[in-house]
């Protein structure tokens, strides 16, 4: 017993001796892969920094870099003026990274079956609850499970902010609210008729994205040559925020995002490069 | 008389101590206390309502309070039976040189983390449920329901069979003696004496089911509604616990959102802790043991 | 024959319980080490864990445990020794001897999220210490202090009384009494508290979650103001990406493991508990 | 193993209530009683003598087969109740007991009245009307020598009462379900002199109506109640006679010096 407590206190010991520095990363778990990868490749460059990245959403990466527990936030939506307002001492300053689409999913029995792209006035109804069946859109006789985000995912405030006009809007008709974006892929791929919002990274052969139908009529999908145009209608930027300018390390590694090897990242997990 | 050195450092050292062990339960209900007072002095009775929507300004925690209840009163109307009768057939029925294997499977079983029944609960339990009931989700009130029961499952053999077996020998050889079957001897000498202590056990129960995070939050679904028709648990819901669990990290300390959901975690707390006292001092008396 | 009926009726039933209860058992045991053992290999345990947990080992996670839980453990033990010591041994008064009880009853009774809200508030945000395993340690060495002052306790409480008179007759004072006839049981208390509660605080994951672990990046802390990966907040973010069958298996790796730290502590516990009783009894 | 002189079996003249046929007892591996031949008569106190760990608790125990919830317990042999072997499998145990009622080392009284105690076996075994309640509280206790006593304060608890009482109580309890035979395993044990001259004086009053088998540690007493002595020494059955016999006239070496009070080395 002893011996083993020695062991490990002498192994903390020989860590807290040599010489590093850490950045601290955490927020949004849409952007949260890229940063993972990244700093595990950043790493590999500069072995005396060491990036701890940690989920949470995007108000946390906000939060936090207002409450200065950490270096970079990282988000996927805008910054709120509330959020500014709440942390009057801290520079808020965001530098963008890549940009990706918040689609609406559904279930792959859902979108064989037919339904392949709606209004978003047809979303809208079915986050109001107005619409409960998969019937109701020409879709097979099948109750719809309506998967929400919980209110502080950036996810969640794109994608309200683009059907109903209001980033906090409540969703009366949703069944389920869910956390990260594991989390609401892992949902959709148990059941058979769910529809929910995602990063277009996170499809796969259970989730599927749906095009959204615009006014005039014409489906646009969520392509990444969409994207890129932003002709798809949910599109944001993927963003690190910090308290004033990035210096040092920070900087440095917001810099090797941008670099051609991080925006090659960026591409790998499924999003835009921006450059 | 003189105290030496040492033994005035001793003193002062296990004063301190015991100062520090007992004051702990007192700093953290005034640190809930304080800082849910925003939420207490600025919604008031407010909170008392079935409405959680921060953006608009609605805090209401009906719908947790709900979902906390509907999920304790499941998994004990599972776990009670079933534990009790199981436990009446380790202590009564089963020959005692099985007991000590029987016991030490219940300690393992008890000690499993719940994580681990959260994982189990979404991998296997919310998708039976889903099958089963042509559910479009299966994470329901019902699921965290049964995965409760089958996690406070040994807690509640245990004590019982604690409570049965401690019940002297002699009250069974005389009513056998009397030539009593063994569901009369149980029914009229054993569970007089154990009664008491079963009901502590049950109270032990019922404090750790209400307090339970990790496995709820996984299946429940997480939707702050009352379900209608008001007792239909195969609907999604949301207990005190997993919203706290999810919610609180990702809330901004010292906003009203925080002070209201650390408002949630005193009820909580003031509850499990009624449960808890209430079962170790006046119900479980002998041997002063504790259980988790 | 009602009543031998009725005898039947009841023992049926029972059985029946049991049956449920030992089918419920199998399933989560065989359900745990089935899937476990798959997933087990040296690799798994002496490896990071790569791309959200999916990939790689679980090396990190493990230190990460075993970090946080020693070191709780080695915060709780002298202040439970100290407490438990007091309570036995000086604090005579009976309403102060039960208010004593009934704290730490309470204690332990508390819900494990609401020692991460008070984590949360007191040092990640008063005291701002940040995201930091040894807050994490601080946590589950207060979650861990009950059972450790009412082990400790015990143990000493059942040293007969003639023990210290004849300390006490040799011209020993209190303190001398404390250290020489009383510790030594005591410790040995102690250290099944210990064990016990190392088994439960080990895997809990509400606690820590909020205050204590970070999703990657991190290998063995450098400071104590550093975050660390634990293994009930990796099985937490790989169960909610169950459906990804190499995350799933991961987790069910990381979930045997957990359970086999969890039994090696409660089978040392116990072990130490009866060795220690009989020590007691002689 | 010790060349001793023939058994003399005592050929009881009255019929014979319990008869035990080479019964053998175990505990895990110890063997506990060996070839026990013994024929209890009726309405008679006989009484098992012995000094500590002879057997005879354990052969006491093995007529109502209380001793087969004991663990690690083991036995062969026959004992015959009415012509029928007791210990045949399928035997419905909880109805012999209530032919074979017992008394214990210490008294056990539940925690209810005492009323509700004399009550306690009987209500099981049939419905019964309140007056009919009445009657078989205040029989048995009468019975019991208890009658007088208690007779104000039926509704008290039963653990108001002074040992002494709770073993008459108990006694009482045993009656009330109508037993045939009735067994005292050493039922003054625990008690002091006086309540056990009370006992004593009971055993003696109930063998008009009841068989009786008693275990005992004090000559004195066996001397005092018994009729039939039976004397045991390390599993074995070393003599048994009338109480007069054994005192007088023992065959053996053995059962004159125990119980004479002597040294007596099994």
């Amino acid at each position: 017993m002893r011996n083993l407590f020695l062991f490990f206190f002498s192994i903390i010991l020989l860590f807290s001796c040599s010489e590093s520095k850490v950045v601290k990363i955490a927020g949004s778990s849409t952007v949260l892969p890229v940063i993972s990868q990244a700093a595990e490749q950043f790493r590999l460059k500069h072995p005396n920094i060491r990036i701890i990245v940690n989920a949470g959403g995007s108000g946390v990466g906000v939060n936090q870099i207002g409450e200065g527990k950490l270096d970079i936030g990282m988000i996927s939506r805008e910054l709120a003026q509330s959020e500014i307002d709440r942390y009057p001492n801290t520079a808020f300053q965001t530098h963008d990274i890549g940009r990706d689409a918040v689609v609406p999913v559904v279930s792959s029995e859902i979108y064989d079956a037919g339904i392949q792209a709606l209004t978003l006035a047809q979303i809208g109804d079915i986050y109001k609850g107005d619409i409960r069946n998969w019937q109701a859109l020409s879709g097979p006789d099948r109750e719809i499970l309506v998967l929400d985000k919980e209110s502080s995912r950036g996810t969640r405030h794109v994608f309200m902010s683009a059907v109903f006009n209001d980033k906090n809007a409540a969703a009366p008709g949703a069944d389920l609210v869910l956390g990260s974006n594991n989390e609401e892929q892992t949902a959709i791929v148990q059941s058979d008729g769910a529809i929910g919002m995602l990063s277009h990274a996170w499809f796969n052969a259970d989730v599927k994205g749906l095009s959204i139908i615009l006014a005039d009529n014409k489906a646009i999908s969520p392509t990444l040559e969409n994207i890129r145009s932003s002709a798809f209608p949910i599109v944001r930027a993927l963003s690190l925020v910090t308290n004033g300018q990035p210096e040092g390390d920070v900087k440095l590694f917001i810099d090797f995002l941008l670099s051609d090897t991080g925006q090659q990242i960026v591409e790998d997990n499924g999003y835009v490069r921006i450059r | 008389m003189v105290m030496s050195a040492s033994a005035r450092v001793g003193k002062s050292y296990v004063f301190m101590s015991i100062i520090i062990s007992t004051a702990i339960i007192l700093l953290i209900l005034t640190f809930l206390l304080i800082n849910s007072w925003q939420a207490i002095s600025e919604i008031g009775w407010g909170v008392f309502s079935s409405e959680w929507h921060p953006a608009a300004g609605k805090f209401g925690i009906l719908a947790m309070i709900y979902g906390s209840v509907a999920v304790m009163i499941i998994a004990l109307t599972i776990a009670i039976p079933l534990g009790i009768m199981t436990a009446v057939f380790t202590a009564e029925v089963l020959p005692a040189k099985y007991r000590f294997y029987v016991k030490s499977m219940l300690e393992l079983l008890a000690g499993i983390p719940s994580i681990i029944y959260g994982l189990i609960g979404i991998v296997f339990l919310s998708v039976w449920i889903e099958d089963f009931f042509a559910l479009q989700s299966g994470r329901t009130i019902l699921a965290g329901g049964i995965l409760l029961a089958i996690m406070v499952l040994p807690t509640v053999i245990t004590l019982s069979d604690d409570a049965l077996h401690n019940v002297p020998a002699k009250y069974r050889e005389a009513a056998r003696g009397l030539g009593l079957y063994p569901y009369e001897v149980l029914k009229s000498a054993v569970l007089p004496h154990a009664v008491n202590d079963i009901a502590g056990a049950l109270l032990l129960a019922l404090g750790r089911v209400l307090g339970e995070t990790m496995a709820v939050m996984l299946v429940i679904g997480s939707i702050d509604r009352i379900p209608v028709p008001f007792l239909n648990t195969l609907l999604p819901g949301q207990t005190i616990t997993s919203k706290l669990g999810r919610e609180i990290a990702e809330t901004a300390f010292g906003s009203l959102e925080f002070s209201a959901l650390i408002f949630m975690g005193l009820l909580l707390l003031v509850f499990v802790l009624a449960f808890t006292i209430l079962a170790q001092t006046f119900f479980y008396q002998p041997e002063q043991r504790l259980y988790e | 024959m009602s009543r031998q009926l009725r005898n039947r009726l009841f023992l049926l039933v029972s059985s029946g319980a049991v049956l449920l209860c030992t089918a419920i058992l199998l399933f989560l045991f065989s359900v745990i080490t089935w899937n476990g053992i798959n997933a087990l290999s040296p690799s798994f345990l002496l490896t990071a864990s790569r791309s959200f947990g999916a990939e790689g080992g679980i090396f990190y996670q493990i230190l990460g445990s075993l970090l946080m839980v020693l070191t709780a453990a080695l915060i709780c033990l002298p202040l439970a020794l100290g407490a438990a010591i007091y309570k036995s041994e000086y604090l005579k008064n009976a309403r102060l001897q039960k208010a004593s009880a009934i704290l730490i009853y309470g204690l332990n009774g508390i819900p494990s999220v609401i020692f991460g809200i008070f984590g949360l508030i007191l040092f990640v945000n008063i005291l701002n210490t940040g995201i930091s395993w040894f807050v994490g340690a601080i946590i589950l060495a207060i979650m861990m202090l009950p059972t450790v002052v009412l082990a400790t306790f015990q143990a000493m409480n059942s040293i007969p009384e003639i023990y210290r008179e004849s300390a006490r007759a040799l011209g020993l004072n209190h303190w001398q009494v404390v250290t020489g006839v009383l510790l030594p049981q005591g410790f040995a208390g102690a250290i099944t508290g210990l064990l016990l509660g190392l088994a439960r605080a080990i895997g809990e994951t509400a606690p820590i979650m909020f205050i204590a672990t970070a999703f990657s990046g991190i290998e063995i802390p450098h400071a104590l103001n550093e975050p660390v990966t634990a293994l009930p907040t990796h099985i937490l973010a790989l169960a909610q990406q169950a459906t990804d069958p190499r995350a799933l298996q991961n987790a069910w790796g990381a979930s045997f493991v957990l359970i086999g730290l969890v039994t090696l502590f409660s089978i040392t516990g116990l072990i130490s508990r009866t060795k220690f009783k009989t020590v007691s009894q002689r | 193993m010790n060349a001793t002189a023939p058994l003399k079996i005592y050929q009881p003249e009255a019929t014979s209530a319990i008869e035990m046929r080479d019964f053998n007892a175990w505990f895990a591996e110890a063997h506990i009683l060996r070839d026990i031949r013994l024929s209890f008569r009726e309405n008679r106190i006989t009484c098992l003598v012995g000094p500590s760990g002879s057997g005879k608790s354990t052969l006491i125990r093995s007529i109502n087969r209380i001793n087969d919830d004991v663990g690690n317990y083991n036995c062969s042999g026959e004992i015959r109740l009415s012509n029928q072997n007791i210990l045949a499998s399928g035997n419905d145990v909880a109805k012999l007991r209530t032919r074979v009622g017992m008394v214990f080392q210490k008294p056990c009284v539940f925690p209810t009245t005492i009323a509700g105690n004399v009550l306690f076996g009987i209500r099981h075994l049939q419905k019964l009307s309140r007056p009919e309640k009445q009657t078989i509280v205040e029989e048995n206790l009468k019975a019991a020598a208890l009658w007088k006593e208690v007779k104000h304060r039926l509704q008290d608890k039963a653990s108001s009462l002074s040992l002494g009482q709770q073993q008459r109580l108990c006694i009482a309890r045993t009656l009330a379900v109508k037993p045939e035979i009735i067994l005292f395993d050493e039922p003054t044990a625990s008690l002091d002199p006086l309540s056990s001259r009370a006992i004593e004086d009971l055993m003696l009053s109930l063998k008009e109506k009841y068989t009786i088998v008693f275990v005992s540690h004090n000559i004195q007493q066996a001397r005092r109640v018994a009729d039939d002595l039976a004397f045991l020494c390390a599993g074995k059955l070393i003599e048994y006679g009338s109480s007069q016999q054994l005192f007088s006239n023992p065959t053996q070496e053995k059962t004159r010096k125990y119980l004479n009070e002597e040294f007596c080395d099994c």
